[in-house]
């Protein structure tokens, strides 16, 4: 080992280069593998239209409104029903931060419905929430209402699919993320004047925020991709054509695969947009030991 | 701030899972007075001063202040300040905005909280480390910044669990005195944990030595320093040589196993015959005195050495001295009756 | 630089003359996306359980017909299809042929396939579409129906300008599914055309001025298209829709089952054309010539009259069989049963007296799927 | 702290938005539940009366027993294969910024924005050419491509939270990296693993597209049978269907309860210098 | 355990954010050496310590075991042993499971861990807490804790970073003791950061003195406390009083501002005319010398008394006394030569 190596290796070090990197590499090699190369073929493919020059695909799907749209329309589903599912998990999880009785089966209940899977929600959104199911039938028997309200078939029934199965999801995370933040912080700043405000505000919150983010980024691609319930319980042709129909429609209706590979590759770089904002915003952040001091 | 004459703890007892950890901690403290929480390690002071704090509930017992029932109110409605035996500093906030956060909290204006701000961190000698974080900065200096947290607020009574156990020697007497100066000038009341005997002599009005969660005694630095009310307080205040014994006579007690007999100081109810121990510091041991000993150990302390040197009658003791003694040298020693205290040899 | 990982290509076995017989049983691995499985299995299982020499056992795999041509194409791009026979209906079929999937099975076996030349007219016009690449399984003439609870509707519409006025006289009552999601919804859709005189019903962009005129009239009423046949169906059942599009198998199969009250009943509009609907089979290229073998044994085998007596299920895609001579005295007890009592005599009569049409081919059905989204659902939003 | 939970109007508006919750959660649940043992259900407030053939049927006609094996193992596969691979690397994303490091995480993250539609049938054609597809191995291997990012993802945050200095302290205990992995990481990060596995097993389950590509007739998962019965072509039963999505629930709830019975996912040590009440 | 007969750093460096917080410290450490690493707050003792475990990459220099390089191996491979500044217990596994994993690591059969683990926790005294987890120990339990995961692995170099400053007095002394015992019978090397300088007197058998991450002296115990290698070092070991002067004819100064001539023994060149420094600890200042001085402040210290007082012509001088005084009364103050040190006032 002569001098320069070991130099270099110590300036390496430094900036957060060493062996230990070598843990990357099983997943490196296996996305590079399984996903990089595939999905290379998938973006040419998509510049391979049946007519038209390298970007035909990507033109014909802005050029055409009803296309276009379905980006508008799937943000307008996707970002609502993620931020709810966040902003919704943190209080709860916040209070479920002591101990207490019946926490676990509390915790249970709340994670329950992610295992309803799409279809199951679809179903019971459909019985519960349809014309003549249990819900309208208590609103018209009691006379809160004279005729069923529509919560099916529209935006509200993807909405509610999302919110049903994306929150339990950020929940889960959350209250994770949130119990792994030292709780002798929250005290110390109790004994500075601190109220449970300030101190959600001021402490919490902030060491909770990248996990937060994350948690908003994943939820946001759970909703965004949303398409078994877009259909079922939605408007699939109106309010609730979200781009993955659009993709769907390309590929298993119209064998258009061109026009699929660009649909799916507009609606990845939308998300892509939304997360590269968020986890840059997220840069910004203290992100860290949660810990205080000594101990 | 809320002003105050007097804050009673009443039978204050903490338990962890079934087993005390602070025992009925009676005691009355007085607007501003600097009190002492001393003890061996895992005595209870921490306990104590979270109870105080209102970080954890009480098992039993009572806080009042002045008339006010205290111990049912959340910690930042009490008013208090404190300084973390583990800092527990935020570590998301930069040096200055976790010295500044209390006063946020208590609505000070901007430019006050600036300036306060800005000389509580210069108090703490951390101008140069004001933007950092936490993470950033060393044990000590973290530890000046949790001070700095806890006193910017001048809170009506100020608890410090161990705040200067991090610095060093000149920075800890500067520390000190700076934190007896605040104490006066701003008319605060402070319960002050520190395992640094000196320390508490030093800036303490009365102390309270605890004991596996037990008051052992109260009063101030000289009373305790002077007439340990037993002989684990005794054994505390660094009366490092306890020799066993029993009582005869009066003020006397024959020495075990030797059998010889020395005159001490009784403490307590000692009767003719009673197991006693007898306590005496290295420092009031006299080297002109008429035993022999053996120098066994020497250690260096700075122009003082500690010295372990043995009798000819087997008895192990500690002695301190300004000359230079080496291992194998005859010292003669004497006990100072007056400094020879003689405790009852209770059975715990 | 970019074909597929690499594409094509010969799959060794599966070229050259196909045997009579299979050198040894194999095992046949057959893909359903139509649903067809629910008429066919019962033919399958005996033809395995009297040509064991032939095949030595048959796994059953279900899917939805759209991922099908995916899944067949990464196995013919990589040269290991596992997938030695497909029953799908009309859009899987279409889409095998468009991306050319299909082993051509004719004319070349033409001569094995016995069966087919008693195929029903119907049934005949029906294997057109598939051309050289499938062979016609199973047939029916489907609809379109409506279909009403007569406790609701005493006097149902006789045409479609009647079905409109209900339609305006009970807001949200009428109900159809997305067509590109449901068998009766798409029914509709390729019936109106012949129902409104329209003046090319095979030309859903140039000739169906009137359906789609009719259909956006009707749109003014209806509250919703449901996603799925089903959903219509129990909406239908909870009084939520009074008029409903349906098929002949639609109409039995769920009465059966229970989705849908017994005392249903059905209507036709005057002037109405069936179209016809029917299930294919067929073998994706890149099978051994061995197991092409075996499937046209079995085959064969299923264009038997005994074994085409079997399509008369319960009703589920009736009256099912492909082929003539085929009464349903020959059908399974279990099934005549069910017919006895949920089947309807005037089908006999219906199916015998209106003319017969095939659908429209998939690239037009594809382009009248879009416009009715984007006219017709799509058209929701803005309102 | 504070044990009040009483009666702040925080509160209740939480435990009140946590009650609606469950009052939804029931009636979508029950409904479907109810339904699936309906022999008849029309416009009343229950069926008419009840069967459970519906599940007979389900169990018979999509041969459930190998499938529920399948999917379980192909979950338990998923799940350890992608702690063992992401946890570490999420490790290294976590503490470390390196040149490259951002890109790093880009790449990471696109296979989970990237709906498999631009990826599946190559990935699956890859697969078939090394003989991988259309056995347990090829659904193993598709369903990681999603699932390791996503861990890496999720334990990202959790990995940060953990002072560095436990590590530094193992290591100078004598620990390896991969003891420092196993017996300090993996205790401390129990709850997100917990969570991520969690997750990861329920997208597995329900990851329809890349599980249909790669699987032959041995190896279909539950969600493949589910997706069949629900939107296949042809005439099927509501309550079958929902007798179907009640057998997924019900497995993946197993799961769950298996899952969360072995550890509290709030119970990180962390939480031991809470008060003990 | 990778014995060794000397360890040598060789202009170690560690800079964070560009600056240096350890700057070029050479150093060679003989197998068996006890050396303590002295300086003020932040001055980069644990940096050093850091980076001599391999927790922390240098900037620059190298570090040698006999003739391995040794600052590229992690450090694992090391073969050290090391209690943290702030502990860093492993939260999740009980005192006993935290003082066994190194054993563990090293491969140590099951019986001897058991052993040798109970030995560890015998020797600071938590039998009864073993199988407590970190969070419910007290500050200075856990701080126990941290020095028997450090020791009971028998390390060939072992470094502790303040391992007894949460302790009290007693136990202080007792942990003390124990550590030199160990070092000594287990032949261990030891590096050892206290701010604590009678601690650090008493163990060490040499010092290394840090200011702002330089090296300002290293030597032997007395040498350091005796002879201070300049003014800074002087003043970190309690020679409080630094009076400003200028040299004249040899070993004597003018006292600024009075003018006042003293003697004294310079240290280093110190030339007539030069601005120095003249340093004195408090007790080394008579009580029965010529000069007058009025008592300002006095504080108790248990049988000492800190005494500040002014002399007329206005100098500021801490003494110690056995006698007490009260405020405003006299004092007649001395400096003896040998013990005033006279130090040139670099400009830094
Ligand atoms: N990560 C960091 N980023 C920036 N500065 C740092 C960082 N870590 C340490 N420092 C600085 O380096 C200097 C040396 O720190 P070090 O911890 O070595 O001090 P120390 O001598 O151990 O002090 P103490 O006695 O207070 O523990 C300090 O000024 C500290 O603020
Ligand atoms: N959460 C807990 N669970 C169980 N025992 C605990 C808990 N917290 C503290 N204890 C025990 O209570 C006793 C008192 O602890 P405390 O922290 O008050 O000690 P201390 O006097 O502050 O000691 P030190 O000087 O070492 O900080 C100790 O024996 C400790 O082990
Ligand atoms: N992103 C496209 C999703 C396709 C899912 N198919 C589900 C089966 C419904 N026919
Ligand atoms: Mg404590
Ligand atoms: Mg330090």
């Amino acid at each position: 080992m002569t001098a320069t190596t070991v130099a270099i290796r110590h300036r390496l070090a430094e900036r957060g280069v060493d062996r230990q990197m070598l843990l990357l590499v099983p997943a490196t090699v296996f996305v590079v593998a399984l996903f990089v190369y595939p999905f290379a073929y998938g973006i040419a493919v998509s510049l391979q239209p049946a007519e038209g020059g390298l970007l035909a695909a990507y033109q014909a799907f802005f050029a055409d409104a009803y296309q276009r749209d379905t980006i508008g329309t799937t943000l307008a589903i996707a970002l609502p029903a993620a931020l709810l599912n966040v902003v919704a998990s943190v209080p709860i999880a916040y209070r479920m931060r002591g101990r207490f009785r019946g926490k676990r089966l509390l915790t249970t209940i709340l994670v329950v419905p992610i295992t309803l899977g799409t279809v199951l929600t679809a179903e019971g959104l459909l019985n519960f929430l349809g014309p003549a199911g249990w819900f309208n039938r208590f609103l018209v028997t009691t006379g809160l209402t004279d005729a069923p309200v529509r919560l099916t078939n529209n935006y509200w029934g993807v909405f509610f699919s999302l919110v049903i199965t994306g929150f339990p999801f950020a929940f889960l995370l959350v209250l994770s993320y949130l119990s792994g933040i030292d709780p002798s912080l929250e005290r110390a700043a109790a004994t500075l004047g601190a109220g449970w405000r300030q101190r959600f505000f001021r402490i919490t919150l902030p060491l909770l925020a990248p996990g937060l983010a994350t948690t908003f980024c994943l939820t946001f691609v759970l909703a965004f991709s949303v398409f078994p319930s877009a259909i079922l319980v939605g408007d699939p042709s109106g309010s609730t054509r979200v781009i993955s129909i659009a993709a769907y429609e390309a590929a298993y209706v119209r064998y258009d695969y061109a026009g699929a590979s660009a649909a799916a590759i507009i609606m990845g770089a939308v998300e892509l947009v939304v997360i590269a904002i968020v986890l840059g915003l997220r840069g910004l952040l203290y992100t860290g030991s949660t810990a205080g001091g000594k101990g | 701030m809320t002003r105050f004459e007097r804050l009673r703890l009443d039978g204050v007892t903490r338990q962890f899972a079934g087993v005390d950890a602070l025992s009925e901690l009676s005691l009355e403290i007085q607007r501003g007075e600097f009190i002492a929480l001393l003890g061996p390690s895992g005595c209870g002071k921490s306990t104590a001063l979270n109870c105080l704090a209102g970080l954890l509930p009480l098992t039993a017992g009572s806080i009042w202040r002045d008339d006010v029932r205290l111990d049912t109110l959340p910690p930042e409605r009490r008013g208090f300040g404190m300084v973390f035996q583990n800092y527990a500093l935020f570590p998301h906030m930069s040096v200055q905005k976790n010295v500044s956060f209390g006063l946020q909290m208590h609505g000070v204006t901007r430019a006050e909280t600036r300036r306060r701000t800005t000389d509580a961190i210069r108090l703490v000698h951390l101008e140069e480390h004001a933007t950092k974080l936490p993470g950033q900065l060393s044990g000590g200096q973290q530890q000046r910044v949790a001070i700095a947290r806890a006193v910017v607020i001048e809170p009506s009574l100020v608890l410090m669990d161990e705040p200067l156990s991090n610095l060093d020697a000149k920075l800890r007497l500067e520390m000190r005195t700076e934190i007896r100066r605040l104490h006066q000038s701003l008319g605060l009341t402070t319960v002050y944990v520190t395992h640094d005997q000196e320390e508490a002599l030093s800036l303490s009005d009365r102390l309270v030595v605890l004991r596996d969660g037990r008051v052992q005694q109260i009063g101030t630095p000289e009373e305790v320093h002077t007439r340990p009310a037993n002989r684990h307080v005794a054994d505390f205040m660094g009366y490092r040589n306890l020799l066993p014994g029993r009582a005869s006579s009066g003020a006397s007690l024959l020495l075990e196993p030797s059998g010889v007999r020395v005159k001490g100081t009784p403490v307590g109810s000692v009767n003719d015959g009673d197991p006693v121990v007898a306590a005496i510091r290295p420092e009031d041991i006299r080297l002109d005195g008429d035993r022999e000993a053996t120098v066994d150990v020497v250690e260096y302390q700075g122009r003082e050495f500690t010295v372990e040197a043995r009798t000819d009658d087997g008895l192990m003791l500690h002695l301190r001295t300004g000359t230079r003694l080496s291992v194998g040298d005859k010292v003669r020693v004497g006990f100072p009756p007056d400094r020879l205290l003689l405790f009852p040899a209770e059975a715990s | 630089a970019c074909s597929p990982p690499e594409s094509g290509g010969g799959t060794t076995g599966a070229d050259g003359p196909v045997p009579d017989k299979p050198t040894k049983a194999v095992t046949l691995n057959v893909l359903d996306v139509a649903g067809n499985l629910q008429l066919t299995q019962g033919m399958i299982d005996d033809f395995v359980a009297k040509n064991a020499d032939i095949v030595e056992k048959v796994t059953y795999t279900k899917a939805t017909a759209p991922e099908l041509v995916g899944k067949i194409k990464a196995q013919q791009d990589a040269n290991r299809v596992d997938i030695d026979l497909v029953l799908t209906g009309v859009d899987g079929l279409a889409a095998g042929i468009d991306q050319g999937l299909w082993l051509p099975l004719l004319p070349t076996h033409a001569s094995r396939l016995t069966g087919m030349a008693a195929y029903l007219p119907g049934a005949a016009a029906m294997q057109e579409l598939a051309g050289d690449n499938g062979v016609t399984v199973t047939y029916y003439p489907s609809g379109p129906l409506i279909e009403y609870l007569p406790g609701k509707v005493p006097n149902p519409p006789k045409n479609a300008q009647e079905l409109l006025d209900f339609a305006k006289a009970n807001p949200g009552a009428v109900q159809y599914a997305r067509p590109s999601n449901s068998g009766p919804g798409r029914t509709f859709l390729m019936g109106l055309p012949y129902l409104l005189g329209d003046s090319d019903p095979k030309d859903p962009e140039g000739g169906w001025d009137k359906t789609w005129a009719f259909l956006k009239e009707l749109d003014a009423q209806i509250t919703l298209y449901p996603s799925s046949t089903s959903e219509t169906m129990k909406n239908l059942a909870n009084g939520s829709a009074k008029i409903i599009l349906s098929t002949t198998g639609w109409d039995i199969n769920p009465r059966v089952l229970g989705t849908v009250p017994k005392e249903a009943k059905i209507g036709t509009l005057e002037g109405f054309h069936w179209v016809t609907d029917a299930h294919y089979a067929v073998v994706p290229k890149g099978v051994s010539t061995d197991k092409q073998a075996a499937v046209l044994s079995l085959l064969t085998w299923m264009l038997t009259p005994e074994q085409q007596a079997k399509a008369y299920d319960k009703g589920y895609f009736f009256p099912g069989p492909a082929i003539k001579g085929v009464p349903l005295t020959m059908a399974p007890q279990d099934s005549q049963q069910a017919i006895a009592e949920f089947g309807r005599p005037e089908y006999t009569d219906l199916i015998a007296n209106n003319p017969l049409e095939v659908p429209l081919d998939a690239k037009s059905l594809v382009a009248a799927f879009d416009r009715w989204d984007r006219e017709i659902g799509g058209s929701k939003v803005k309102k | 702290m504070r044990r009040s939970i009483v009666a702040s109007p925080a509160a209740w508006l939480v435990w009140g938005t946590v009650i609606v919750f469950f009052v939804f959660l029931t009636g979508i649940i029950g409904s479907v539940v109810v339904n699936s043992f309906g022999l008849r259900w029309f416009d009343s407030w229950l069926p008419e009366a009840y069967t459970t053939d519906w599940y007979g049927q389900a169990w018979d006609e999509f041969t459930l027993l190998p499938v529920l094996t399948v999917t379980l193992i192909v979950c338990l596969l998923v799940a350890g294969i992608s702690v063992l691979v992401g946890v570490p690397a999420a490790y290294v994303l976590a503490r470390r910024r390196f040149p490259g490091s951002r890109f790093l995480y880009l790449l990471f993250l696109l296979p989970i924005l990237m709906p498999p539609i631009t990826y599946g049938i190559p990935l699956a054609t890859v697969l078939y050419k090394y003989g991988l597809a259309g056995h347990l191995s090829g659904v193993v291997l598709a369903n990681l491509v999603p699932s390791i990012p996503f861990v890496i993802l999720t334990m990202t945050p959790f990995i940060e939270q953990i002072d560095p200095a436990v590590e530094r302290a193992a290591r100078m205990c004598g620990a390896r990296t991969r003891h420092v992995f196993y017996r300090i990481l993996a205790p401390l990060l129990v709850p997100g693993i917990l969570a991520s596995v969690i997750l990861v097993v329920v997208r597995t389950v329900g990851m329809f597209e890349l599980t249909f590509l790669t699987a032959g007739p041995d190896s279909q998962t539950l969600v493949v049978a589910l997706f069949y019965s629900m939107s296949a072509a042809g005439i099927r039963a509501q309550q079958s269907v929902d007798a179907m999505a009640v057998i997924y629930c019900v497995m993946m709830l197993t799961l769950l309860v298996v899952a969360l019975r072995f550890v509290n996912p709030t119970q990180l040590v962390a939480r031991v210098k809470e008060d003990p009440e």
